[in-house]
């Protein structure tokens, strides 16, 4: 937020501008972007890790980093195309306990098939996020307030309809794909969990869709001034319930993969355990919370990071109460690490120009 | 106190902003400062006020080395400036505003009786007219810009920078203006004045230096010895093309859109005007006369209260923007460039490509920056957008070139009605005359515009038919005969007369 | 700072120790973990637990890992990691009673046997087996405790836990029953759900007091913060006549038995859960299976239930009732293998 | 009446007074003087959280650490005097003061590292919430002078102890806002950034301020929180983010920074302790507590927002 205050051009990427770049190792490092920033970060903490603990790389610790990380990418997902457009969805966990909740009763109670069971679901998330969009553009109230009250109806009505009883007698192919991988494992890398491609396909979906599709540049343009949008002719309060409808198939998405993980259907997941971590990983990852700026593959480092440095920890046994302490601090390092080198990259810039 | 700028130079990231500038200024002078939209004038400034350390070169305050760290610096040693951002604090009254760094206080806290007397005295020596009380996002534009300049003197400043202070004002204000930047120099301040308004510049400066591309062309010469056409020719390095004219013309194109007896719940009334195809339909008025609002309500962004408009001869409702491009094939270029013109963080090809989005999607919607590039380049080349690629954000553009992608994004959707509200607002000479030749050349290739200005000069160059607008409603019109004396009475005479009958009423 | 509040586990712990001695013949070199499902005080004396195990019966080490916060997915990357460093069995409390069992399931995968702690997975599970307590019957027998304290009429509050917890309907339904056994003679006035969480308990149950304070005979606690809310709201209020039954030995709880404003609380054995968990869990690890045939109990939770001990305590066991666990434990511990496992 | 509704926290006040009246009528025990003690006190800490989220806001930042920050003044401060027997008041001394520290910390990495105030705040959240942790191992400090436990459940008539610190905290804050010259630097910052910078006020300053201010706030409500529940629960804080945003937001702040309410901040802190006194009150069914809370407060914003396009503020 600070940056308001940076009355200097931003750097552009890629800027045409660039007399030929010097070729070195580190140069080639420290150029690009926070998203290639973040991934030397990784890199380099996937060493360290595996380097000081050996069970760190082990198939059952990568196979599980990779699951729980897939579940925590979508989530991001969920936030940030809400956050592409300036606005916040304070309700993806609510969203996401309905879904889950629903989901259940669809394939155990309905005895519906599995895929009908999860485009019912899907819908249902949707719903529930038009919902969020319908109230916002309607009421002309922010999104945050909606969202932050439609939060609150939502998982009680899930108590109401469910009683919080759990449902655990879903369909054996569908816990099963929760356990699945793809792929043949390599030595001791493990293949590659079913639910880490569902969450690279939903990925690549959204990358398409900010890339290379109309909606997308709608959304971007949103987010980045409303009002000159509107002034060109694009249906702002449309593109605005479009990402809420869009946020909440997202967040019944990760809950859908988090039922087939945990194979049941259960109330106590999701829910507040989603609200930081949505704004954790898309936020690290480059996404503005001004709006206009997004990074999918920025939110799938994002998840990435926070995971690894948790994950790396208690493979080294670091902390145990103090664990959180630990994790805070590393965070923070490793963000200041990239707003290092983002900076160095800046000044080499003017320095050039 | 005498300020100078010794071969300053300052480079941002992909851009080299300044390159050696020098500037001497004088107390007791008014020193005009000149260039195009990124020449660095900002930059210039903004190092001498202490927003940016310069890379190299110095800074001497009456001989004496000086280094800001921040804005404070600055202000303690009396240099003071009116930016061309909107510089307040919107929910923060005028009073406060103006005295926000030296605000008065009694026992540790602030004493808002002696705020409000003490930034009276400001408002007085300007002439503006408000209660200090008042938040100033309730005041229009223009008094803004005077709460700015009443600010900087507040400052008791020995050094004042004022840059476009007239961008928003009247030419009755910019009187009064001129007038209290006289008395200033009188008393011993020196004045940097910046503007792109050459009348303004002649009349008031006592020497002049000019920026080009980051370089000093002209270093403090003397106004005395300056012509009109010197001054062009070391701002762009040629000199000046002809001012443009349209030939009259007479309006025998089909009719676009007819409106009668429009009113607004902004407080238009019994509005009724067509305009034509191949025809440039002047909307002349005073600031805050209504015809932004007017406009507004045109393109479907604000409701209608009454009346009926008719497009290509059918009977219209326009409930968006969005349909008024889509359905009626009429855009809006908004005068608010920053924020309703361009979206500053995305590139020139994204604005640009901004109205034509839906053209170029292809099956469900796909569409590449490839395709954008494509679609949006022949538009980006007939403007001469000054840049080097075509992904550079627009917010890395200078005004004049934003104005540009503005424009070229309405020049992209094909519309057949533009409705162009001040064009040419803090634009530069050489992009001015450009997009007043553009405009003639759109209406003659058939497209309806209605053009909004507050500059009569352009209005009497460009427009085929003039609608004076005073208090939202249309007093009268006539066909420009393309005089600027009889025009001017006819228009003056008008408004004046609308404001007589008033007075006369009551 | 722990020292103070840990001297009473450390006296248990140490006249275990003694007690138990002669056991700590087969030594193992298992590396063994007790996980509970987030931070909570009920669960401190597994720490005395897990070191008073790894002393009495040689094993390699117990270590007392605690979740960073209580949410199933840090539990469950807890228990990941915990295989992925060569831990070789786990005695844990389920985040959530359903939630928990794909990822036991993994573990049994792997050869790493795993038993529920202080709480139960719901069946169907891969997990050994649970020894707790019964929420059901304990919550059952507290209504009746305190229907009982108050002269068999009036009327009763229940002061539930978390709703998204499947076990807290399981305690209304238990209260209920309680109820509807007096025919009448007592009723139900409300229930009071989400009081498990300090602040929120602490203004709930005071607005509660504040509005029917007259008309309620008794209250019951489920939960563990809903019993040391609902007991300090008491002392505050110095209000006798209203009886309370809580749950669990929570210092504030036993201070108000000694006062007079509670009349008893549902003591579970969190020490003896981790202490013979531990020892179980190890036994497991060796290759021990369990019996086909042995006693467990079943609950509405699980078929292989073994109680861990409850009991009332009240103003006249409130000194005794340590030395009476500590009993429970050291039978239970005693008999352990020979009833439930067989070992090669 | 008119001047009235131009207000803009009318609107909570009017549900206030509306919820009130219908309260009284059909719960009678409502109106009982220990009834209203329990509504005042729960407002106490609540209110003082909301401060704290509500000063961030005023500097158009975010506070994400306000309940980690608050947690750990609490256990710092129990354990100083159940642990270490240090007296009452220098136990709160230093258990606030370390909530300033912690908020310096929060500010100085936000200026100095130019790392979102959002990401700052979610890692020190993180890390105040881990120190918590190991100290206390999850255990609650019990052992507490009976002075200050006496004070977070004394009461005068109707009236707790414990409102005086937020009604002081209230009068303060106001008058730090409305008059003094960092308060309103705060604003200014908020409202414009770049134009309070060009004004010559330092804008580090002021968002270091604003999260040393916010620290202090969490801090004292932290220590409050310990006094009212009669132990320093490690839990303390872990649920007070929502209500952080939640008061002032629908009080009238703008998550775009610059504009805050004070008056409106405190009125939505006890509408929302007013809905909740009212689901016990009336005995709604626990599971539907949470519905009704939600539809209650969109039905306040919905409204306020009515009000305002009728007044023609927006």
């Amino acid at each position: 937020m600070t940056s308001a205050l940076d009355a200097e051009p931003r750097p552009s990427s890629a800027s045409a501008m660039d007399p030929a770049p010097r070729r070195t190792l580190t140069s080639l490092l420290l150029r690009g972007s926070t998203q290639a920033g973040l991934f030397v970060i990784l890199v380099v903490l996937w060493v360290v890790f595996a380097n000081l603990a050996p069970g760190f790389l082990s198939k059952f610790n990568l196979n599980s980093l990779l699951r729980s990380v897939a579940v925590d990418i979508v989530v991001g997902f969920a936030q940030m195309v809400v956050l592409a457009t300036g606005g916040m969805n304070l309700s993806v966990g609510a969203i996401g306990v309905c879904a889950v909740m629903f989901s259940g009763y669809l394939m155990q109670v309905l005895g519906l098939p599995i895929p009908v069971a999860i485009a019912g679901t899907l819908a249902l998330g949707a719903l529930l996020g038009w919902l969020n969009g319908f109230a916002i553009v309607k009421t002309g109230v922010n999104s945050f307030v909606v969202t932050l009250a439609s939060a609150s109806l939502f998982s009680g009505g899930m108590l109401i309809l469910t009683k919080a009883v759990p449902l655990n007698g879903l369909p054996a192919e569908f816990g099963a794909f929760g356990k699945s991988a793809v792929g043949p494992a390599i030595g001791s890398m493990p293949a590659i969990p079913s639910l880490a491609v569902v969450a690279l396909a939903i990925g690549l979906g959204l990358y398409v869709l900010f890339k290379h599709s109309t909606l997308g540049r709608q959304i971007l343009a949103v987010g980045a001034n409303a009002r000159a949008a509107e002034m060109s002719g694009i249906p702002v309060d449309r593109t605005i319930v479009f990402v809420h409808a869009l946020s909440g198939a997202l967040a019944a998405a990760a809950a859908l993969m988090l039922t087939a993980r945990l194979a049941a259907a259960m109330p106590a997941v999701a829910g507040d355990d989603w609200l930081l971590p949505s704004f954790l990983a898309p936020v690290i990852g480059g996404t503005a919370l001004s709006g206009g700026i997004v990074s999918v593959v920025g939110t799938i480092l994002g998840a990435l990071l926070v995971s690894t440095i948790r994950s790396g920890l208690l493979v080294l046994e670091i902390g145990n109460f103090w664990l959180p302490l630990f994790l805070g601090a590393f965070l923070l390092a490793a963000i200041l690490v990239e707003r290092g080198r983002a900076a160095y990259v800046a000044r080499e810039q003017a320095r050039r120009a | 106190m005498a300020l100078t700028v010794d071969k300053a130079s300052k480079s941002f990231p992909g851009v080299r902003a300044l390159k050696d500038a020098s500037l001497e200024l004088r107390s007791g002078e008014v020193h005009a400062l000149m260039g195009e939209n990124g020449a660095g004038k900002s930059t210039l400034i903004k190092i001498i006020t202490g927003v940016h350390r310069p890379d190299g070169g110095r800074l001497l305050l009456d001989g004496q080395d000086v280094l800001f760290a921040s804005p404070r610096d600055a202000i303690r040693l009396g240099i003071s400036a009116v930016h061309q951002e909107r510089n307040l604090i919107p929910r923060f009254s005028v009073a406060e505003n103006i005295l926000l760094e030296n605000l008065p206080r009694r026992t540790g806290l602030v004493d808002y009786a002696r705020a409000n007397a003490e930034a009276k005295k400001y408002l007085e020596m300007i002439g503006l007219v408000v209660d200090t009380r008042t938040e100033v996002r309730h005041l229009s534009v223009a008094q803004m810009q005077m709460v700015e300049i009443a600010k900087a003197l507040s400052h008791e400043a020995k050094v004042l920078l004022l840059d476009e202070p007239t961008a928003s004002l009247t030419g009755e204000e910019a009187d009064a203006l001129f007038a209290l930047v006289q008395r200033l120099k009188a008393q011993g301040a020196a004045i940097l004045f910046v503007s792109h308004k050459l009348e303004e510049v002649l009349a008031i400066s006592d020497r002049v230096t000019v920026l080009r591309d980051g370089e000093t062309t002209l270093i403090g010469e003397p106004m005395a010895n300056m012509t009109r056409g010197r001054l062009i020719e070391a701002m762009i390095g040629r000199a000046e093309r002809i001012a443009v004219v349209r030939p009259p013309k007479a309006a025998t194109g089909a009719v676009k859109l007819e409106a009668s007896g429009v009113a607004t719940a902004a407080g238009h009334r019994d509005i009724s005007f067509t305009v034509r195809r191949g025809e440039i339909l002047g909307l002349y008025g005073l600031v805050g006369a209504g015809r932004t609002e007017l406009a507004r309500a045109l393109v479907g962004k604000d409701k209608l209260s009454g009346g009926t408009l008719s497009i290509d001869g059918k009977p219209a409702v326009i409930r968006s923007v969005e349909e008024a491009l889509k359905r009626h094939r009429i855009g809006y270029l908004s005068e608010d460039r920053k924020y309703e013109g361009v979206v500053l963080l995305h590139p020139i090809r994204f604005n640009v490509a901004m109205t034509i989005w839906d053209r170029l999607a292809r099956f469900l919607g796909f569409q590449t920056a490839a395709g954008e590039r494509r679609a949006t380049e022949p538009f980006a080349r007939q403007l001469e957008i000054r840049t080097p690629s075509l992904e550079q954000s627009v917010g890395n553009l200078s005004g004049g070139n934003q104005q540009k992608v503005s424009l070229a994004k309405w020049l992209a959707a094909k519309v057949d009605l533009l409705i162009i509200d001040e064009p040419t607002v803090g634009i530069d000479i050489k992009t001015k005359a450009y997009i007043h030749e553009l405009i003639g050349k759109l209406a003659d290739d058939g497209l309806a515009i209605l053009l909004i200005s507050s500059e009569l000069p352009e209005m009497v160059a460009l427009a085929d038919r003039i609608l004076v607008m005073h208090e939202f409603r249309i007093v009268d019109g006539f066909d420009n005969d393309r005089s600027y004396e009889a025009m001017s009475r006819k228009v003056m005479g008008a408004i004046h007369r609308r404001s007589d009958e008033a007075v006369a009423v009551e | 700072m722990q020292v103070t509040r840990m001297r009473g586990a450390l006296a248990v712990g140490l006249a275990l120790g003694v007690a138990l001695s002669p056991l700590a013949a087969l030594a193992s070199d298992n590396k063994i973990a007790l996980v509970p499902g987030g931070p909570h005080p009920y669960f401190a004396p597994w720490e005395q637990a897990a070191a008073d195990a790894q002393k009495d019966f040689g094993i390699a080490a117990v270590e007392y890992k605690v979740p960073a916060e209580w949410k199933l997915e840090l539990q469950t990357e807890l228990f990941e990691s915990l295989a992925a460093q060569g831990y070789a069995g786990i005695g844990y409390f389920p985040g959530d009673a359903v939630g928990v069992n794909s990822t036991i399931a993994e573990l049994k995968a792997s050869d790493i046997p795993a038993v529920a702690l202080g709480g139960c997975a719901l069946d169907p599970t891969d997990t050994a087996f649970c020894m707790a307590t019964d929420v059901y019957a304990s919550a059952y027998l507290g209504t009746k405790a305190l229907i009982e304290a108050m002269g068999g009429k009036g009327a009763v509050v229940h002061l539930a836990g978390l709703l998204v917890d499947p076990n807290t309907t399981l305690r209304v339904q238990a209260v209920e029953k309680a109820v509807a056994e007096t025919n009448g003679a007592v009723t139900l006035l409300q229930t009071l759900g989400d009081t498990d969480n300090q602040e929120q308990g602490d203004q709930k149950i005071n607005a509660l007091l504040a509005a029917q304070k007259d008309q309620i005979g008794g209250m019951i606690a489920t939960g563990y913060i809903s019993s040391v809310v609902a007991a300090t709201a008491l002392k505050n209020l110095g209000d006798k006549k209203i009886k309370l039954i809580g749950i669990d030995d929570d210092k504030i709880v036993l201070d108000g038995i000694k006062d007079g404003f509670v009349a008893g609380t549902m003591a579970q054995n969190p020490y003896g859960q981790g202490y013979i968990g531990a020892y179980a869990v190890d036994l497991l690890a060796e290759g021990c299976t369990v019996k086909a045939d042995a006693p467990f109990i079943t609950t509405p939770q699980t078929a292989r239930f073994i109680d861990s001990g409850t009991l009332l305590i009240n103003a006249a066991n409130l000194e005794s009732y340590k030395d009476d666990l500590k009993k429970l434990t050291g039978e239970l511990q005693a008999s352990f293998k020979d009833k439930f496992l067989s070992c090669p | 009446m008119g001047a009235f509704f131009r207000l803009q926290w009318s609107g909570i006040l009017v549900g206030i007074i509306a919820g009130g009246i219908a309260l009284a009528l059909s719960a009678p025990a409502f109106l009982s003087e220990f009834n209203l003690f329990v509504l005042l006190r729960s407002i106490c800490v609540s209110l003082l959280v909301a401060y704290a989220q509500m000063v961030m806001l005023g500097v158009g930042q975010m506070n994400l650490s306000v309940g980690a920050l608050g947690g750990l003044v609490a256990v710092v401060t129990g354990g100083l005097m159940d642990a270490l027997g240090v007296p009452t008041l220098p136990a709160i001394m230093i258990g606030v003061a370390a909530g300033g520290a912690a908020g310096f910390v929060n500010g100085w990495l936000t200026v100095r590292t130019g790392i979102n105030g959002f990401i700052v705040t979610l890692a020190t959240a993180s890390a105040f919430a881990g120190i918590n942790l190991g100290i206390t191992k999850a255990v609650p400090f019990y052992n507490l002078p009976a002075d200050f436990v006496a004070f977070g459940n004394g009461r005068v008539g109707l009236f707790p102890l414990l409102l005086i610190v937020p009604l002081l905290v209230t009068v303060v804050l106001a008058l730090f806002f409305a008059r003094a010259v960092p308060g309103r630097h705060m604003l200014a910052v908020g409202g414009n950034a770049p134009a309070a910078q060009l004004s010559g006020v330092s804008v580090p300053r002021a968002i270091i301020s604003a999260h040393v201010l916010s620290g202090l706030l969490a801090a004292v409500a932290g220590v409050l929180a310990v006094a009212q529940l009669g132990s320093a629960q490690p839990t303390i804080g872990s649920d007070w983010l929502l209500i952080s945003f939640a008061a002032p937001i629908i009080g009238g702040a703008s998550l775009a920074g610059g504009a805050i309410s004070i008056v409106g901040t405190l009125l939505a802190v006890v509408l929302i302790g007013l809905i909740q006194n009212a689901m016990v009150l009336v005995k709604v069914d626990p599971y539907w507590v949470q519905f009704l809370l939600g539809a209650l407060i969109l039905a306040a914003v919905w409204f306020n927002r009515y009000r305002a396009i009728k007044v023609g503020e927006i």
